[in-house]
């Protein structure tokens, strides 16, 4: 997996390409945290549109970015989840609490 | 038609769930069966199993594909005589079966071994290419 | 060292070369022989073979794949009993063996079940990964 | 595997993307045959850059496409093989005769 970041004022734009799973979850937490140790941090977006295949290891993955990121108060949300990917959100049941930005 | 069958052994490392679930999509396109979104849920289903065996099973595991009928049967044998059990899911996991069973029609534990195999039943493969019909 | 082991069933159509090798491919990646240069000639090899089977062979063949102490022996066995021979090469073929020759260490032919199994032994793979060494 | 033409003035390029193999060797043959046909034809160009595999197969295509232009007197070349793809021309003694230009 890639993740390519995008940043500007206080805003964070992390989009994921290729496969999600206990291979790449290490990879995601270790950015994530990494971002939110930045000062100024206001709100991290996670794209996955590039993203391919999900498994559960993935969205524990994304459950732990949105946790993390509210204890620090920055503004949460992944979007534009797309096929398998989509689905197995939506068969997890997180799709909406992924997808509706929190903070 | 008899069945079509593959086997493989899978050294349980933090690669071996995206290796186990590439080669089952190779191995099932090649049987004919070629529908996307069917071979998406596939390969999440042998994702979760192996990445189960991989926390909790230890070793190296057996992977089995067996087609009949048009029906597909993915089992995953491991050292670990635990059976999976569903849990409520929380921030350190337990959607792994959830999505098993939300994915696949169904799935069952069999003893092996001193280990166990856990089997899951896919869903009817939509379309089956008539030209091959070598699984069907 | 134990060795590692994977069996498919492949039913021939023009599609099987392909698959075969994707899931080949997959497999020994899986197995930690994951340099890119040997994966490419191992598909290689593995087309050839499941090709010829599929124009001179019949009906639906078994690839083996093994491997121990980092050597990786790729069989195919189909229902034919006609050993396969090198040919001098001319527009409509004649260089499968060839390739195979240029690419792989050695191969035999072993009657199996009234047909016969192709076997070729790869080169060594370059750099075999240590933290694995599943199949070193 | 895609192949994407480019002609004009006589010259027609195709470049081959994906990968050439049982599966794929009659699209290579039914198109060259169809350029060969089409009148005004002076130079045919096989583009093999992003062909990312190519077994004896697709080698023994390769050969036919050079014999049926040379036969319909147009000139041929096969150009930019790369990786596995060359290393199965050099492996096989093909790669100058069919990367020299014909005709
Ligand atoms: N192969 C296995 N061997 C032993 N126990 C397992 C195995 N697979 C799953 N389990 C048990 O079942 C539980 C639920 O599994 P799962 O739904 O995949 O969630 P997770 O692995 O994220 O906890 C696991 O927490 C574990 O206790
Ligand atoms: N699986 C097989 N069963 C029977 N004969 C075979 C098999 N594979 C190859 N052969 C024979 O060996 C010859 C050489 O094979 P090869 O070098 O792959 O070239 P090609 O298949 O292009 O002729 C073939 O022409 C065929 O007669």
């Amino acid at each position: 997996m890639r993740i390519v970041r995008d940043g500007v004022d206080g805003l964070v734009r992390m989009a994921f390409h290729g496969e999600l799973d206990l291979a790449t979850v290490d990879q995601v937490a270790a950015q994530v945290s990494a971002e939110l140790a930045a000062p100024g941090l206001l709100r991290l977006v996670l794209d996955l549109a590039g993203l391919t295949f999900c498994d559960s290891t993935g969205i524990d993955a994304l459950i732990n970015a949105q946790i993390a990121a509210r204890d620090r108060g920055v503004i949460f949300q992944v979007v534009r989840p797309r096929g398998i990917v989509r689905r197995t959100l939506v068969a997890t049941g997180v799709l909406e609490l992924l997808t509706t930005a929190t903070g | 038609m008899s069945a079509l069958t593959a086997h493989l052994d899978v050294p349980l490392h933090h690669g071996a769930p995206g290796a186990a679930r590439r080669a089952v999509v190779a191995v099932l396109s090649g049987w004919g069966l070629s529908d996307q979104d069917w071979l998406d849920a596939a390969a999440v289903v042998v994702s979760e199993l192996v990445t189960n065996a991989v926390r909790y099973g230890g070793g190296c595991v057996a992977l089995h594909v067996e087609a009949q009928d048009g029906r597909v049967v993915v089992s995953v044998a491991d050292g670990s005589p635990v059976r999976p059990r569903r849990r409520d899911p929380d921030d350190v996991g337990g959607r792994g079966i959830a999505l098993i069973e939300a994915l696949a029609e169904s799935w069952t534990v069999r003893h092996h071994e001193g280990g166990k195999q856990v089997r899951v039943a896919l869903r009817q493969c939509p379309g089956l290419a008539p030209a091959r019909g070598v699984a069907a």
